[in-house]
């Protein structure tokens, strides 16, 4: 029975093509780690699985990693997927 | 008359129009610099055999700002008598030829600025969130920069 | 649709007018290259604490222009990818912060680009017969690159 | 009583300022050695003594030292004194 928070989940690029949206509101834990926040997100779009070895997060828009850090989570807070960058 | 009596500052632009290389490099030229280097990645119209129609830009953009904010900082640090930086990117549809980056940096000497811009490209392909799509005639493709760390191996 | 069929090209040209970023930048752009590197020496308003009031620029013209050929055809050796140079120098008076010269080179990838006018304006310092007075309030002042051999070893 | 030979001298930045002219044309022996010429010119000159350390020729457009090796002079060659360049 986590405390769950409302966060604003970000697509670009290849994942919002997948997920066909490209930004939500989900209701997710408050403390989670990246992995399992990944998971979530499949979870509500199963064909984002096809690129899980290929995308990071940008939590508060700073990188974290898809691994078993403990995400702290504030209502409102901005979660990116973030897929292979190319600008330049 | 010191070098300090005009305040180094950074020019970040992300946009759906047009780039100007005359509008960069007049952002970042100083009467106390004696050098300005550039460097402007262009479309091409050929990947691996492929003819490309155009290219197609989307940004993450208060993050992307925030990383080329980064990367200003970094290079201050870095080569502490760089005046100062211009970084505009372009979004949307870039036709083939046209600019979809233009970095400028200007410094008194120019060992700084040429070293300082090619940091600054290196850095924004490895860390700033935009992402380029290249149409081919019936097709597309999502590409990767080598320099992001994330992107799939066998690429 | 080989790289071959845009013929690599050299633009050489010293005057006495303004030089113009955008129309250096754009003799190099090509549809084959990705990458454009430029390089833009400015007038500095100050040297050693005297202020500057504008530079004047002469040339051997002809064979600066030949020595400049010298380097096109090592940047070619040296980086054969390199698609077009152009490199523009300025002559007669320049005022502050205009630019003396510009230096641009296009190639497919970025690395080329840069490296190739970073030893354009290295070797044209060392090499090129041209010479710049520097104007102060009330004196002038014949300047000396570091890069050239025969310069006063006290400089 | 070497052959002369009537080649084109060319002055600039600080040489032009000292001999007083940009060009001229002047008669030096067809065989002759770039130290010899040098100072050939210097008597014409003699306020170019000043830079003698600081200047190498352009012969036909191509760097010449001022030292020992015999320069073969065509007629109407171009011998320019280069003072130390500061071009970019």
């Amino acid at each position: 029975t986590a405390a769950l928070r409302q966060v604003s989940v970000l697509y670009f690029a290849r994942s919002a093509e997948l997920a066909g949206l490209r930004s939500e509101a989900l209701w997710v834990p408050r403390q989670v780690t990246a992995r399992q926040l990944w998971e979530e997100i499949v979870k509500a779009h199963p064909r984002l699985a096809v690129i899980r070895d290929q995308v990071v997060f940008a939590v508060r828009q700073e990188y974290v990693l898809l691994g078993d850090q403990l995400l702290v989570l504030q209502p409102g807070d901005e979660v990116a997927i973030i897929p292979p960058i190319s600008g330049g | 008359m010191g070098e300090s009596e005009e305040v180094p500052k950074d020019f970040i632009k992300l946009k759906s129009e047009k780039l100007s290389v005359d509008e960069v490099s007049e952002l970042v030229i100083s009467p106390y610099c004696g050098a300005v280097s550039l460097f402007i990645g262009t479309t091409r119209n050929n990947f691996e055999g492929k003819k490309v129609i155009h290219l197609e830009y989307e940004a993450y953009t208060s993050m992307a700002e925030s990383e080329i904010k980064k990367i200003c900082r970094d290079v201050r640090q870095k080569w502490p008598s760089v005046k100062h930086i211009a970084v505009h990117h372009r979004l949307g549809v870039v036709p083939i030829t046209e600019a979809s980056v233009i970095i400028a940096v200007s410094s008194p000497h120019r060992a700084e600025s040429l070293e300082a811009v090619m940091y600054c490209i290196n850095t924004l392909k490895a860390s700033v969130p935009i992402w380029k799509k290249e149409i081919y005639e019936d097709e597309y493709s999502w590409k990767e920069n080598k320099e992001c760390f994330w992107a799939n191996s066998e690429k």
